[in-house]
């Protein structure tokens, strides 16, 4: 163990662990805490005072506070790849060998070139960006902005992944506590006897909230003891989940939460196999707000002095940490709370130099104290104080009635109320309500069913916030149906509260706001002067409370000034809308584990394995890995194994797999009229045994969905859509029969995990087929006709479906097998096709193949082009309803000029032809005017030994012949291209009827 | 936000995809282009109470009407849609 | 002419390998894919609920679920999977859909889903929280109790979930009807979400 | 007072004691020739552009709570013209242009940043769609360039170029497209109209309108009384149902919730704005340091301004499995706009059907971008009864044609859009 003595340490109290000495480095700096330490709790032991810069004039800046409102001591935590900037020092706990840096400081902490910056304060008011760098134009993205985007920003990101996991959980309750205090022990308490399911989140590491803290007696006996016995009690309990390092963080709708646990974060890294941090969906039936209150400053200058800290905080280190933020220290409040920090000081051995109260009168109690322990009360406010990056040197202070004070002292406690944290209470845009009593908002319109109670609710005795608590925890559990006995409430006194609004005390000098943003009252008051005086205008001009702190220390001092200089009240000036996260919270928690290859699930085809095995190229298509070619040893791109692909189907056979397509089995009475009104033709006059070519419309009349669908038995239709729309027709279809279509006998059901089907094709394909189907069935064109579809034997005994359906344009074959069969059919295919050559291919050749027939495909299928510029609007039966059909005859979707489906090849038939290339007429210019279209789709067919493709194109069908330009600056190339017969191939298809 | 489905009982918002406006009935075959566009087209976007269709799509695939509040996404009702569970009508 | 083998594979056939997985020590979840099964999707035609009700009475003795619920036959499982319609899981082919389509003849359509999906089944102390990582559903032994069935979805895609018998350890076994094209997937996703409690992953091909 | 260094400087020795109100607080007057409704982006833009532009200075914008208060105020502030379909390209475009230029023409530092756009693919057939945009754009006279891998990988080493679950293959890049300070957009057309003789009318906000016995629209009432108006035109996206419903008016208009998400401040990390083509999640960097990013909207019908957990977390899904990288960044703030969403996911600028009643609505979530091109088609509209010819194609009635603008295809379902 290395480093030096815990100079600020007390020789004893406190709820840190002696026997455990943690070393820690801070800029390179070796220190030594505690176990039970925070990082902040840490540098205090260890008399660092200056701990970060701010944001805009790079000020030195200390530990303000001790909970996760810090707005000044954020550093960048740990290193490499798992450096964490703004982490506030004063949440982060310390671990042995914890690596912490300052951060926005150039070339260090103690000497930052960038505080260079407090000398142009003068210019550098709020707003002041809004009304310079605009000339020249081009200066600002060349000069003014890249230096403004490096002075500003806080911490570093890592700037490599982040090596830690993250996941998701969810978890249900009864009851949802938030704090564990004195109100949310009591509630946990209460809510649990009653025998609710009961969720406790607690963001600190131990359990007690301000208790922790500030003691005090609970049924007679010490604080401490009652935490433990209630903790026991709960304990017992089996419904109780306790959760501490977990903030709440956000309520969404019907009772859903938002809570984030850190896991992992008080150690270096995360065990083996463990997160680093977990977020929750909690979902309950109530939800019970303890999350306490917030200390808040009081405005003057040089108040963000290292050494200035909040009162409360002060006594946080004292007792909590036994560290000493001062060795003379004084207090300067405004309500009776304050003066608990003077006690703790005390008591703990510090000097007091003066207590500097703004309220009228001080308690005869707290006046023998002070003469009792030596030091002096003054009436009025702390004008400002004076001190640097070491610390607070002396306190100027304005006596009530004029006279002017000076308080030597190393540390300033600062008092000005406390505000109930609204935050998780206003997520639903309620609007806190203001009490005059503690000159603070407090929760109102909270979203439904939730409750705030104890500090959070404005209650800030310890009898209030038990008495509450208990209320309200057993109140939820009867909500949510828990009516056991809940006992008798924890007892406690409440102490005196007694408040006199300060906000601001007028002085010379920079009197901050919000700290971490370097807001000032005067460019509050400045917002005023230019009309931003609505806070949520004085927010943005200013961006006050849009630091990291999100505003928790500085948000209500600031309207309450907004309010003073416009000459409203606080209430009528009103607060910002509170926005989650109540913390700010690892972007990597709210992905979990959906990150990297499990960002998405992946569907894998029953070929998968094997076709991994043959060494394809797999192609993400939607969720599904798709085997995109088979390269072969010597070929030297993928064209040529593609080409190869091809070529083998066309002259002989080969095999793909189209398991993706999706499939759906239509049953039913109804099932051919059900059809008949999804698609534009014809099903109900399908014949057993038969497959037809089908298209369907969304309801606007253009084209959503096209696929093969077979009548396997005369109240049973297998239906097939493209891979892209297999769900979103699954839904369509669904609606048709639920909501559009109630009254017809119509049952469907996905079956498209249940059948590895397989596209055979080529003109050896009925001699492969004959290798693997029973003997007794008839594959001849008589026995087994084109668009046949029926049920079929395989030797070995397996049943199959076998569709004649050919999307090649060669004779072909679709065979589905249950789908765990589908490997075992794929060697079987390939052991039967040997001798014929058979040749798997892939989507690329598939491709190919459907483009030299002119089938469209996903290209053309976009959601813009109607059936008639597909060219198949000759299947829109007239004869009956369909979807689609009023809206598709619309006179825009049935003008002369669309765009419509065309055949497209360059003119030198060594000129490779691109997809996404606009077609101009020849001769012209190319403008918005004659932009006739594009290229869809494009492939080299090895057929035609060119590139082809199929392109949507004004006219396109009455222009076949015609020579165009296909444009293509993106890509640098323009050239000709004839309009041609979108059906490359045998266009009489002779060959798949044969 | 949670939904109540009258089959499965309460499920979380990612289980379920929206559609829209459920006033709207689809217009008969012969009702003509203008009542079409309408059924298309125009659809309820109140700020208030909302009956809407949502798909049961992560769950039991049930297609429901919901009543729900747009600016305080409170659910009031849900009913199935007409062809949801009608194995049971007309029996 | 060649003999063919038509041999079965499982979907999770190279992805599961049995044996421990994660965080070593007793392991907290213990993960099964049970093989080999018949699986009918059996959906009531129009009008014809009360009529499907009567025919699984009569085939399995149990009245079907018509609520989520996962009933225990003799020799089948009746799961519940929407409205008017359940899941028949069962071995050795006695109710496979050939078998079945005549006692549904008049009133229930019939799909084979017995390759559309893999069965696993999840146990052990850790199973509630493991679960809990992927499953929205609340599985609080009071609010899913033994026979209580879900149509939801992990990691966006559907799947059947049922709380089956209590193991003979006294803890909870949960079942899992997964898409079998998904099935890899979400099996390395169940291994990520169980590693730190320890696994035990097997199959039974019966 | 003009805005400059000098200004500012001179301004310092006095405290800044004589800075002067950004706009003037007007009170209404009873009477306007043209009365808009919405104080933001657009609503301002207008006025100003019928102002200078059309010697139309008797105009009135109000609002119903702080001007920017709506959707110019809660969006991700991104500027570009990357769009593919007659009617938006031309449009898109005429704003960029006016981006470039609106500081200058506005004495307002809007910190239009044209730092790059680029939209990343990861297929052949997404590559292939952006080609068929992109040389949309070329032909319009627009920027676009088609990058390969190696490209993106130069431009952005920092992505997760190691085990994608959706490789990045590319992308196309709009080099003027960016960024701008939202507000700031706001408050420059507010001080710049205001200067002209704009009223800009806050805490005003439109009950009803006033109708003559043809049914033309002659005014509006108001919270703050009745206010007479020539013409009355509203741009009040997010809530364009509600106001043309006071005009017995359905537009063919959902309004949905999108969320955006702001992080931490952190030192400079992204060059420029970027969206994953895999999943819903965009991206940039402000000059304040923090990532401002959004991806789809919550997909419900939704005027609560706020949304909920599975889309935040799809959007964060997105984000580290393109960027592994802002793992342990932290997200600060969550908020959530209400979005026109119109049927073609396209803009509607019309007038009419409702005589005297002027539309500028349907922005879906391209509001922002959109704010200087849509004052200046507006005020063209306003001022002389005809379409820019930028903005004819945003027609009412395209809808019942056919003639729909719709990029995604996606057709008459706006939570797709």
């Amino acid at each position: 163990m290395v480093g030096g003595p815990q100079t600020h340490r007390l020789s004893n109290g406190g709820l840190i662990d002696r026997s455990a000495p943690l070393s820690f480095r801070f800029d390179g700096k070796t220190y030594v805490g505690f176990q039970g330490d925070t990082l902040a709790s840490a540098l205090v032991a260890n008399g660092v005072k200056l701990v970060g810069r701010s944001f805009k004039y790079h000020r030195p800046r200390g530990i303000l506070t001790a909970g996760s409102e810090e707005p000044n001591a954020l550093v960048e935590l740990r290193s490499g790849a798992r450096r964490e900037p703004n982490t506030k020092a004063t949440t982060a706990e310390l671990y042995e060998g914890l690596e912490v840096a300052s951060q926005n400081r150039w070339p260090s902490l103690r000497h930052d070139f960038m505080a260079v910056n407090q000398l142009f304060a003068p210019i550098f008011v709020a707003g002041f960006y809004y009304k310079t760098f605009m000339w020249p134009a081009k200066f600002w993205e060349a000069i003014y902005e890249p230096a403004i985007r490096r002075a500003a920003g806080l911490g570093r990101a890592a700037g490599v992944a982040d090596p830690d996991h993250y996941d998701k959980a969810w978890a249900h309750c009864d009851v949802l506590i938030a704090g564990s205090g004195p109100a949310g022990l009591a509630a946990a308490l209460a809510a649990g006897r009653s025998g609710a399911r009961i969720i406790l989140c607690e963001e600190d590491f131990a359990l007690g909230g301000r208790l922790l803290a500030d003691g005090g007696t609970i049924d007679g006996r010490p604080a401490a003891e009652w935490i433990s016995r209630t903790l026991a009690e709960l304990g017992s309990m089996p419904d109780v989940r306790i959760m501490t390092r977990t903030t709440l963080f956000g309520v969404y709708d019907g009772g859903t939460y938002g809570a984030i646990e850190r896991v992992n974060d008080h150690l270096p890294s995360p065990p083996e196999h463990q997160v680093r941090q977990r977020l929750w969906r909690i979902v309950a039936k109530r939800c019970v707000v303890a999350a306490g209150s917030i200390e808040r400053p009081i405005v003057f200058a040089g108040n963000d002095t290292p050494g200035v800290m909040m009162a409360s905080a002060m006594r946080t280190y004292v007792t909590r940490y036994a560290a000493t933020p001062g060795k003379r220290i004084a207090l300067f409040t405004n309500n009776e709370d304050g003066w608990r920090t003077v006690e703790a000081a005390l008591g703990a051995g510090l000097q007091v130099a003066a207590v500097i109260d703004a309220r009228p009168d001080v308690s005869p109690a707290h006046r023998s104290l002070a003469s009792k322990s030596g030091f002096t009360v003054l009436h009025g406010s702390v004008s400002s104080v004076e001190g640097g990056k070491d610390g607070v040197r002396k306190i100027a202070v304005l006596l009530t009635g004029g006279a002017r004070a000076e308080v030597e002292a190393d540390g300033l406690a600062v008092s000005g109320g406390w505000n109930p944290a609204v935050g998780l209470t206003s997520y639903h845009r309620g609007r806190p309500k203001w009490r005059d009593d503690i000159a603070a908002f407090v929760p109102d319109g909270a979203p439904p069913g939730m409750v705030a109670v104890g500090a959070a609710n404005g209650a800030f005795g310890l009898g209030a916030c038990l008495r509450e608590g208990f209320e309200a925890g057993a109140a939820a559990a009867s909500d949510a149906g828990r009516n056991g006995n809940a006992g008798a409430a924890p007892v406690a006194e409440d102490e005196a509260f007694s408040l006199t609004p300060l906000w601001r005390v007028a002085g010379k000098g920079k009197a901050f706001v919000d700290q971490q943003h370097d807001i000032t009252a005067s460019d509050v008051e400045l917002a005023q002067r230019e009309g931003f005086e609505s806070v949520e205008h004085l927010k943005r001009y200013t961006t006050l409370g849009m630091a990291t702190d999100q505003g928790k220390t500085s948000n209500i001092a600031g309207l309450a000034i907004m309010a003073a200089v416009s000459g409203k009240s606080i209430p009528e000036t009103g607060t910002t809308i509170y926005r989650p996260p109540y913390v700010p919270i690892a972007i990597g928690a709210f992905a979990g584990h959906h990150r990297d290859e499990a960002f998405h699930a992946t569907r894998l085809t029953p070929s998968h394995h094997w076709a991994a095995e043959q060494g394809a190229v797999f192609v993400d298509t939607g969720l599904w890995k798709r085997a995109q070619w088979y390269p072969r040893a010597g070929e030297k791109d993928w064209l040529e194994s593609v080409t190869r692909e091809v070529k083998s189907v066309r002259g002989g056979v080969g095999f793909c797999d189209v398991s993706t397509l999706g499939k759906i089995d239509v049953h039913g009475a109804d099932a051919g009229a059900f059809l008949d009104r999804v698609y534009i033709n014809t099903f109900s006059n399908l014949a057993v045994g038969k497959a037809r070519y089908g298209l369907m419309l969304r309801e606007d009349g253009l084209v959503y969905d096209d696929g093969t669908t077979s009548r396997l038995a005369e109240d049973h239709y297998f239906l097939t859509t493209t891979t892209a729309k297999a769900g979103p027709v699954m839904q369509h279809l669904e609606f048709c029969r639920q909501v559009l279509f109630p009254e017809l006998d119509v049952q469907l059901t996905s079956v498209s995990d249940q059948w590895a089907q397989f596209s055979i094709a080529g003109p050896k394909t009925r001699d492969v087929l004959k290798e693997i189907v029973d003997p007794a069935e008839d594959l001849s064109n008589e026995g087994f006709p084109f668009m046949g579809a029926r049920k079929v034997a395989l030797r070995g005994g397996i049943r199959a479906r076998l569709f004649r359906i050919s999307f090649s344009g060669e004779m072909a074959f679709e065979i589905s097998v249950p789908a765990r069969y589908g490997e075992a059919l794929v060697r079987n295919l390939m052991q039967a096709g040997k001798q014929f050559g058979v040749t798997p291919y892939g989507t690329e050749a598939l491709g190919v193949m459907r483009v030299e027939k002119g089938h469209v495909a996903g290209p053309e299928l976009n959601g813009t082009t109607t059936a008639s510029d597909l060219g198949l609007g000759k299947m829109m039966s007239t004869k009956k309803d369909f979807i689609g059909r009023v809206m598709a005859g619309r006179e825009a979707l049935i003008a002369p000029d669309r765009q419509v489906v065309v055949g497209i090849k360059p003119t030198d038939k060594v000129r490779r032809l691109r997809s996404g290339a606009h077609i101009i007429p020849k001769g012209q210019t190319p403008g918005p005017d004659n932009d006739q279209g594009y290229v869809t789709s494009v492939c080299f067919s090895p057929t035609l030994d060119q590139w082809i493709g199929l392109g949507l194109v004004e006219r396109g069908r009455e222009r076949i012949g015609e020579i165009v330009r296909a444009h293509d600056p993106l890509r640098g190339e323009e050239y000709d291209v004839e309009l041609c017969n979108p059906v490359f191939y045998d266009p009489d298809g002779g060959r798949q009827r044969g | 936000m949670r939904i109540v489905c009258p089959f499965c009982g309460e499920r979380e918002l990612g289980e379920f995809t929206y559609l829209g406006d459920a006033k709207p009935a689809r217009p008969a075959a012969d009702a003509g282009e203008d009542a079409v566009f309408d059924y298309v087209y125009l659809r309820d976007n109140v700020a208030g109470a909302m009956s809407e269709h949502w798909y049961h799509s992560g769950g039991c695939r049930a297609w429901l009407k919901v009543t729900r509040n747009t600016l305080t996404h409170e659910i009031s009702a849900v009913e199935p849609a007409a062809g949801a569970g009608a194995a049971k009508v007309g029996a | 002419m060649a003999e063919f083998s038509w041999e079965v594979r499982s979907p999770l056939e190279r992805a599961l390998v049995a044996g421990p997985f994660g965080t070593r020590g007793d392991a907290g979840v213990s993960l099964t894919e049970i093989r080999n099964f018949d699986l009918i999707q059996v959906m009531a035609r129009r009008s014809k609920a009360a009529h499907m009700a009567e025919a699984a009475k009569g085939r399995f003795g149990v009245p079907a679920p018509d609520t989520p619920r996962a009933v225990d036959a003799a020799d089948a499982t009746l799961i519940w999977s929407g409205p008017d319609q359940f899941l028949v899981l069962s071995k050795s082919g006695k109710h496979a859909i050939e078998a079945l389509g005549q006692a549904f003849a008049a009133s229930a359509s019939l799909s084979d889903q017995s390759h559309a999906r893999v069965l696993i089944s999840v146990s052990g102390t850790k199973a509630r929280t493991m679960l809990a990582k992927l499953s929205s559903i609340d599985l609080h032994p009071d609010a899913f109790s033994i026979g209580a069935a879900a149509a939801t979805s992990i990691d966006h895609t559907s799947v059947t979930l049922w709380r089956g018998t209590d193991g003979p350890d006294g803890q909870a076994v949960f079942n899992l009807l997964v898409l079998a094209t998904f099935a890899e997937s979400l099996w390395h996703t169940m291994l990520d979400a169980a590693a730190e409690y320890g696994v035990a992953i097997a199959h039974s091909e019966a | 007072m003009k805005y400059s260094i000098f200004s500012l400087a001179r301004a310092a020795l006095s405290g800044h004691k004589n800075w002067q109100r950004t706009w003037r607080d007007a009170t209404p007057k009873d009477r306007y020739d043209v009365v808009i409704i919405g104080g933001g982006g657009h609503g301002l833009a207008t006025a100003w552009f019928l102002a200078s532009e059309f010697g139309t200075k008797n105009v009135a914008v109000l609002e119903k709570g702080w001007i920017g208060s709506g959707n110019a105020g809660r969006n991700t502030t991104i500027i570009r013209s990357n769009y593919g379909l007659p009617g938006n390209t031309g449009f898109y475009e005429l704003s960029m242009k006016l981006w470039e230029r609106m500081e200058q023409d506005l004495n307002y530092n809007t910190m239009v940043s044209q730092r790059g756009v680029i939209n990343l693919y990861h297929s052949d057939a997404q590559r292939d769609a952006y080609a068929r945009r992109g040389n949309t754009m070329r032909i319009n006279g627009i920027d676009a360039e088609l990058l390969d891998l190696k490209a993106v990988k130069k431009m952005m080493p920092f992505l997760n170029f190691d085990n994608e679950r959706f490789p990045v293959q590319g992308g196309l890049l709009q080099r003027r497209g960016g960024t701008a300070r939202h507000d700031a957009v706001v408050w420059g057309y507010a001080h710049a109209a205001s200067a002209l003789g704009v009223d800009i009318i806050q805490n005003c906000e439109v009950t009803g309108f006033a109708r003559d016995a043809n049914g033309k629209v002659t005014g509006v009432e108001t919270t703050r009384g009745k206010i007479g108006a020539g013409k009355v035109g509203m741009a009040v996206a997010g809530s364009s149902s509600r106001v043309a419903a006071m005009a017995g008016l359905r537009l063919p208009i959902e309004s949905h919730v999108l969320q955006a998400f702001v992080s931490e401040a952190i030192k400079p990390l992204l060059p420029c704005v970027m969206t994953f083509g895999a999943g819903h999640f965009y991206v940039s960097q402000s000059d304040k340091g923090g990532l401002v990013f959004g991806g789809d909207i919550d997909g419900y019908n939704s005027y609560a301004q706020r949304g909920n957990l599975p889309v935040m977390e799809d959007v964060c899904e997105g984000g580290m499995a393109l960027m592994p990288m802002i793992g342990r960044v932290r997200l600060l703030r969550q908020w959530g706009g209400i979005m026109d969403m119109s049927m073609d996911g396209s803009p509607i600028i019309d007038k009419g059907p409702v005589d005297g009643l002027y539309i500028n609505a349907g922005w879906c979530y391209g509001g922002f971008k959109a704010t200087p091109g849509s004052g200046l088609v507006f005020a063209h509209l306003l001022a002389r009864d005809t379409p820019h010819k930028e903005a004819e194609k945003f027609r009412l009635d395209r809808f019942r044609t056919g003639a729909v603008i719709d990029e995604k295809g996606q057709g008459a379902q706006p939570n797709l859009h």
